[in-house]
């Protein structure tokens, strides 16, 4: 059995008396809330830059919920990442442009491509030890890269250009303000999704898997089914991303899937809370807008986001916002100890679907 | 040109009316346990917050949609040039030549009463080679409120800018990027002064049929700009005849060992080998070629045309090394005043792209002088309409394609570790 | 009718080093069996080749009449076997519930869609995990508290979310892999109240165990194993009288010493002298 | 045909002086560093600092220069390996894996954004220059420059090779390896091991820095990225943790990458390595040396 087990986990101080700002942060209106902030931001700026980032946030946001899909729920690091979104623009791209298909006909193809590349990537690695499967995860990122670069369909290393914007029951979403609110309601629903899988009997058996794969699978929980899941949610939600993407640039290319790009997600899952969807949302909106703002300083601004990873790692390893695991002790009375009776316990309930 | 319009105020409604819904569909709840009422109450009390905030800001906003935000261009104040440019990753050193290329046309403009009584601004924001930065390069100059573009290096980052500028009606002037792609998206807006891959495949093919060479090897490295180049010379080659093409392949950038492709080229034994790459790699290809006993002619393209190619290679390999490039300052005779201005004002000799770059921004005050106004269709129309206005290429003439009429191109040597004129091709 | 947990022939080997050596034995439904031997006699080998960790080199073994030899521990688990691990195998950063709710996961009752779209039949099985939960806690005496991550709680206490977690199975086998470690005298105490619950449950229970006392006390067969074998296999009584077992725990004197030293355990545990 | 044999030998010698920290790390700590791959740039960019302060150096005493430049970088980049692991991996020495990993990753920026803002982001060039004549033999152009370099690559690793197996400072980290916890208990003083093996690793990786700085000449700060994976591919292939394993895995990429190359043409080489990296790992996770360790439950 493949060890996936940390023994060597450090204790964590986590529940300490829930404070009122950490109330507040728990509170289940905060979801809301953002949307709402989401909502007004144009209302307040909506000049083409502030919309340009706004959207990629957006889609950010996107990216870093699906890999905390893969990261966060299921403990699987993955350091090539970028290679869904980019299977998700290719496809978008091409199957758009072929066929001249505004891009949101092109999702069921996204997504046949994006289980694929799930398939592929996790098929063989699952297997691995975290450390390995970052690696060859990395490889897989690489891989598809530079398979973009020299195959002429994917256009080569200039890529593919003049993709179409999105459409929308006959409206023409593509200029700025319209697309980043395509983006903000799409996003939402997929963040809302990935939070909800967490929440799961899917979600638990891979919050299982990563805390200790032997036992989940002790009791039943087949790990290398449920961490393909996982995979495969990932590739999907990336791959959606990557949709996003290209109808945003309209113009796609290796170079903006380099491994690079597959750090920041992670950076943005990591350094946000791994499993906190709140967490990973406040983790991405500020990995994606931090370059903005260090705009001018070149370089610099990588070593900066270099030392910020060392010392966040260092100082806090659990993230900004980790997930408390916290739950409501009861709802109704305590019910009394009542005994099963005895046919209960015999007659094992069939394996349920997924 | 205000983003508020009718059709718009129906999308934000129709996607707030569309959010309602899917929170009643999907929140409503079957259990009705104490806590659920407790959230159903709460709802409207976060939207009742949200459209107060909403209300107060969007009065205040500047730019917000509701605001409108007035209009950008107003005819006052000093005109904004976006140049999108490479300042950070491994194509910073280039970005520098054509900040300074620029910046010295913009001093020299405003010495001169700036264009229609207004000063010239630089707006300088980094591309850094990678088109979602460029993307976001190009968006924050729009917002700036740019009237028109000089910059453009990395063709690949370059794809995405040109929808962004020109659905903000801003002509572009591209002095360095120059993959057949630009032009292949027939965007009006565009326009290129540096020579494009085809025309540089077409002076290296004149040459090497000139020069008398049997066969030739083409390498590239993998990159758009160097690919287009490769694969336009070939098809050349192809259709000319005279000279076969021995060998066609491409290296990974950013490598060190580059014995492969020298085995490759040794096992083709061409008589030429011509390399599109840039100067990082192919100074390693000629070191590598010439430690491996090559001794046929080797040609480089413009990306390659730059002083560390020397220093890389070797001076002694690097001796009678060609190029195909357009004028560089220290080739043009009578350019050296030009030379001696950029070094006084930059401390540092001009590199590959500051010519290309000055000219685009003095092409862009032509331009805007000759439509007396920096509405982007009147530039646009002045850019079509101009004929033999004087730059380090030559006098500039735009085809339908909006690229130059002449390439421009012509074969330098390297002497003595420095790039010399060799063949004017005409 | 087939007894539920049937082992014949097991052999597994770490790199030539035969840590089960042809073990058989078997367990029937609504009986407890007790696995003892001295450390090394390759007790929890077997507990985990019998759950799949570990791959057998020969040998079989039944659940039910149905040949689970080799298989996954996922497969294995889901023809109505569960265990609990010697040393604590808990989800720590998971709250108690979630961790009773581990075991939970072959009940089914949800797929990804229903989560997604929070249909009723999600809202349904949610609330059918949480009830089972709190009862499997109360079943097996837990007094904590059930929404705080489990690796706040005091060893005693995680034992028995593991116990809880075990039973959330619902299945037919269940073993116990050294439950009684690290409990104090009444924790041992209720370990038994709760073996003897399990077995009125119809269930059997297979329990490795180095209590003496709790071992003579709760098991109706004992199986006695030593080098990887099983060298008695009987009621308690039985056991306790039997030489290899005593030589197995005591070790041999040489020859003089040894009739005295077997006369003098043969007196001590069966006052009338008989010899067996 | 042996052109290509001794291409692969020479460029594989560099992979495995590389490999040879990744494994030494690994197999101590069981940690992989991402930033090794960028040790070897700043090893480099160190050589080329200390030969461009020394000035012009007459061509006769080149080697002599070279190889004190050599000891001087070493010496120099097993100090910031020292320095990283006590900034950065010490801290995190019973954290999850995964935040072991994202500090590498961090710390990986840090050097390579570090070393492009210190020495500026164009490319330098070495100002000493390994030449030589090249000669003939059995069909393969073999120069003078590279056989000096692959004569220093296999001095190092044999030393080390002997070191690890005959000293006690060698045999403590073996030690380590196989069981942290049993040597802490046994009384190896675990993190001055620990540093030590940061120093040995992060030195030999500057000696191929500055050898390849030597030999090709251009350094940027980029080119640590790629050649870290490679040498991390050549650490698996070998059996990570396996010090021969790593020289073994070194050469055999550099072959494969040869002939690789040769067949799929330069632009797939990349893709070629990478795909020997995951067939290993999913086909032979131990590597030819590496031997099967039992997961015990």
């Amino acid at each position: 059995m493949s060890e996936n087990v940390d023994t060597s986990r450090a204790p964590r101080r986590i529940g300490k008396p829930a404070s009122r700002f950490s109330r507040l942060f728990e509170s289940k209106q905060l979801g809301w809330g953002a949307f709402v902030v989401a909502i007004v931001f144009p209302f307040i700026l909506a000049t083409p830059y502030a919309m340009n980032i706004g959207t990629t946030a957006v889609i950010f946001i996107l990216l870093a919920s699906g890999l905390n899909i893969v990261v966060g729920y299921c403990g699987l690091l993955d350091l090539g990442y970028i290679a869904f979104m980019a299977v998700g623009a290719y496809t978008s791209g091409i199957v758009s442009k072929a066929w001249d298909l505004p891009i949101l006909f092109t999702i069921p193809a996204v997504l046949v491509m994006c289980i694929l590349a799930g398939l592929i990537i996790g098929g063989p690695t699952l297997r691995l030890r975290s450390d390995y499967l970052a690696i060859v995860t990395l490889g897989f990122g690489e891989i598809i890269r530079l398979t973009a670069n020299n195959l002429s369909i994917t256009g080569g290393p200039s890529g593919i250009y003049g993709i179409p914007g999105i459409e929308l029951f006959g409206l023409k979403l593509s200029d700025s303000v319209p697309f980043y609110y395509f983006c903000v309601v799409v996003v939402s629903l997929l963040v809302l999704g990935s939070a909800r899988l967490g929440k799961s009997r899917l979600g638990r058996a891979w919050r299982f898997v990563r805390e200790d794969e032997d036992a989940a699978e002790a009791m039943g929980i087949h790990t290398y089914k449920v961490k393909l899941a996982a995979y495969i949610f990932g590739a999907m939600w990336g791959g959606l991303g990557g949709m996003l993407f290209a109808a945003h640039l309209s113009a796609i290319s290796p170079q903006s899937f380099v491994f690079l790009q597959s750090a920041l997600v992670l950076m943005a899952v990591v350094l946000g809370g791994m499993g906190n969807t709140r967490g990973v949302v406040v983790g991405a909106v500020a990995i994606s807008l931090l370059p903005e703002f260090l705009r001018d300083m070149g370089n610099l601004r990588y070593v900066i986001f270099g030392v910020v990873l060392v010392a966040v790692m260092v100082l806090r390893p659990q993230g900004f916002w980790p997930s408390r695991a916290f739950e409501v002790e009861r709802t109704d009375g305590e019910s009394e100890n009542a005994d099963p009776g005895p046919g209960d316990s015999v007659s094992p309930a069939k394996g349920g679907t997924l | 040109m205000s983003y508020f319009t009718h059709q718009d105020s129906v999308i934000y409604l129709t996607v707030a009316a569309v959010t309602v819904f899917v929170r009643r569909v999907f929140g409503l709840h079957v259990v009705t346990s104490k806590e659920m009422q407790t959230m159903k109450l709460r709802i409207p009390k976060v939207f009742a917050v949200g459209a107060v905030a909403a209300a107060m800001l969007a009065t205040t906003g500047c730019g917000g949609i509701l605001g409108g935000g007035g209009d950008k261009t107003a005819d006052s104040g000093p005109i904004k040039i976006a140049a999108v440019i490479p300042m950070s990753g491994s194509s910073a050193p280039t970005g520098v030549y054509m900040k300074n290329g620029m910046q010295l046309a913009v001093n020299e403009i405003n010495a001169k009463g700036g264009v229609l009584g207004r000063q010239l601004a630089l707006d300088l924001e980094d591309g850094a080679c990678d088109p979602t930065q460029a993307a976001a390069a190009a968006n924050k100059a729009v917002s700036n409120g740019a009237v028109i573009s000089v910059g453009g290096y990395c063709s690949g980052a370059t794809l995405p800018t040109l929808p962004i500028f020109s659905k903000a009606n801003i002509p572009m002037i591209i002095p360095a990027a120059n993959s057949q792609d630009l032009v292949n998206q027939k965007l009006p807006n565009v326009f290129l002064i540096n020579g494009t891959g085809v025309q540089q495949a077409a002076a290296a093919v004149k040459f090497m049929v000139k020069d008398g060479m049997k066969t030739v090897a083409l390498v590239d490295d993998n990159t758009s700009y160097s690919k287009d180049i490769a694969a336009e010379t070939k098809k050349d080659l192809a259709s000319e005849g005279s000279v076969k093409t021995a060998l066609a392949t491409s290296v990974t950038a950013g490598e060190s060992d580059y014995s492969s492709v020298v085995h490759d080229i040794m096992g083709a034994k061409p008589d030429m080998v011509y390399w599109t790459g840039y100067y990082q790699e192919g100074g390693l290809i000629i070191n590598q070629l010439k430690a491996a006993g090559y001794q046929g002619k080797i040609m480089v393209a413009d990306g390659s045309v730059d002083p560390s190619l020397v220093t890389i290679a070797g001076a002694a390999n690097a001796e009678g090394v060609l190029a195909t490039m357009t004028q560089t300052p220290d080739t043009i005779k009578g350019a050296e005043t030009w030379i001696a201005d950029y070094t006084k004002a930059f401390g540092a000799a001009p590199g590959p792209y500051s010519t290309q770059s000055y000219d685009a921004v003095r092409v862009a005050a032509e331009a805007m002088k000759q439509a007396k106004s920096t509405d982007g269709d009147a530039v646009t129309k002045a850019l079509t309409a101009i004929d033999g206005f004087q730059i380090f290429s030559g006098p500039l003439k735009f085809t339908p394609e909006h690229t130059l009429s002449n390439g421009g191109f012509q074969i330098l040597a390297v002497q003595g570790g420095k790039f010399v004129l060799k063949d004017t091709l005409n | 009718m087939s007894p539920l947990l049937e082992v014949n022939e097991l052999q597994i080997a770490f790199g030539g080093v035969k840590a089960v050596n042809g073990l058989t034995f078997s367990a029937d439904a609504g009986e407890i069996v007790s696995v003892i031997g001295p450390n090394g006699a390759g007790k929890t080998s077997a507990f985990n080749c019998i759950t799949g960790f570990y791959k057998p080199v020969s040998g079989t073994v039944l659940v039910d009449g149905q040949d689970i030899t080799g298989k996954r521990p996922a497969a294995i688990a889901a023809t109505g076997v569960t265990r609990t691990f010697q040393n604590l195998r808990l989800f720590p950063d998971l709250t108690v519930l979630d961790n009773v709710r581990g075991g939970m996961h072959l009940y089914g009752g949800q797929n990804f869609v229903d989560a997604l779209f929070h249909t009723p039949r999600y809202r349904k099985s949610e609330a059918y995990y949480t009830d089972e939960a709190h009862r499997w806690l109360d079943f097996v005496g837990y007094r904590g508290g059930r929404g705080i991550p489990v690796r706040n709680l005091a060893y005693g206490q995680q034992r028995q979310v593991e116990m809880a977690r075990a039973m959330a199975r619902k299945a037919k086998l269940v073993l116990l892999d050294e439950p009684g470690a690290g409990l104090n005298h009444s924790e041992k105490r209720e370990l038994l109240q709760l073996c003897r619950k399990i077995r009125d449950l119809g269930a059997a229970v297979v329990l490795i165990e180095h209590d003496m006392s709790v071992v003579m006390e709760v098991s109706e067969r004992v199986v006695v194993m030593n080098f990887g074998k099983e060298i008695a296999d009987g009621t308690p009584d039985e056991v306790k009288k039997n030489p290899q077992v005593i030589e197995a725990y005591l070790g041999k004197a040489d020859e003089p010493a040894a009739d005295e030293a077997k006369d003098a355990a043969g007196r001590a545990e069966n006052p009338d002298g008989g010899k067996l | 045909m042996t052109q290509l044999i001794w291409n692969g030998l020479f460029v594989g010698s560099f992979y495995a002086l590389i490999a040879l920290g990744y494994s030494m790390v690994y197999g101590i700590i069981k940690l992989l560093n991402f930033a090794h791959g960028d040790i070897y740039m700043v090893g480099a960019f160190i050589g080329f600092a200390v030969l461009s302060s020394v000035g012009v150096i007459p061509a006769s005493m080149s080697i002599t220069a070279l190889l004190i430049v050599l000891l001087l970088t070493m010496i120099i980049t097993g100090g910031i390996g020292v320095g990283i692991e006590y900034l950065a991996y010490r801290p995190l020495r019973n954290s999850p894996r995964l935040a072991v990993l994202i500090t590498a990753v961090g710390a990986s920026f840090t050097l390579e954004y570090g070393v492009s803002a210190i020495a500026g982001p164009n490319p330098k060039v070495f100002p000493v220059r390994l030449e030589g004549e090249s000669f003939d033999f059995l069909g393969a152009r073999i120069s003078a420059p590279q056989i000096v370099l692959m004569v220093i690559a296999v001095v190092l690793m044999l030393s080390l090779n002997s070191y690890i197996q005959r000293t006690s400072m060698g045999r403590a980290m073996r030690a380590i390896a196989l069981d942290p916890k049993g040597a802490l208990l046994m009384g190896v003083n675990v993190n001055k091991i620990i540093t030590w093996t940061f120093f040995i690793g992060s030195a030999l990786a500057g000696a191929a820095g500055v050898m390849a700085g030597a030999y090709y000449g251009k350094i940027d700060f980029l080119m640590g990225f790629i050649i870290g994976l490679k040498a991390f591919t050549a650490a698996v292939i070998g059996g990570i943790g396996n010090i021969k394993g790593a020289m073994l895995g070194g050469l055999l990429l550099g072959l494969l990458e040869a002939f690789g190359s040769q067949w799929l043409g330069g632009q797939w080489r990349d893709v070629f390595t990478f795909g020997v990296l995951i067939a290993f790992l999913t086909l032979k996770p131990t590597g030819l040396l590496g031997e099967r360790v039992t997961e015990r439950v």
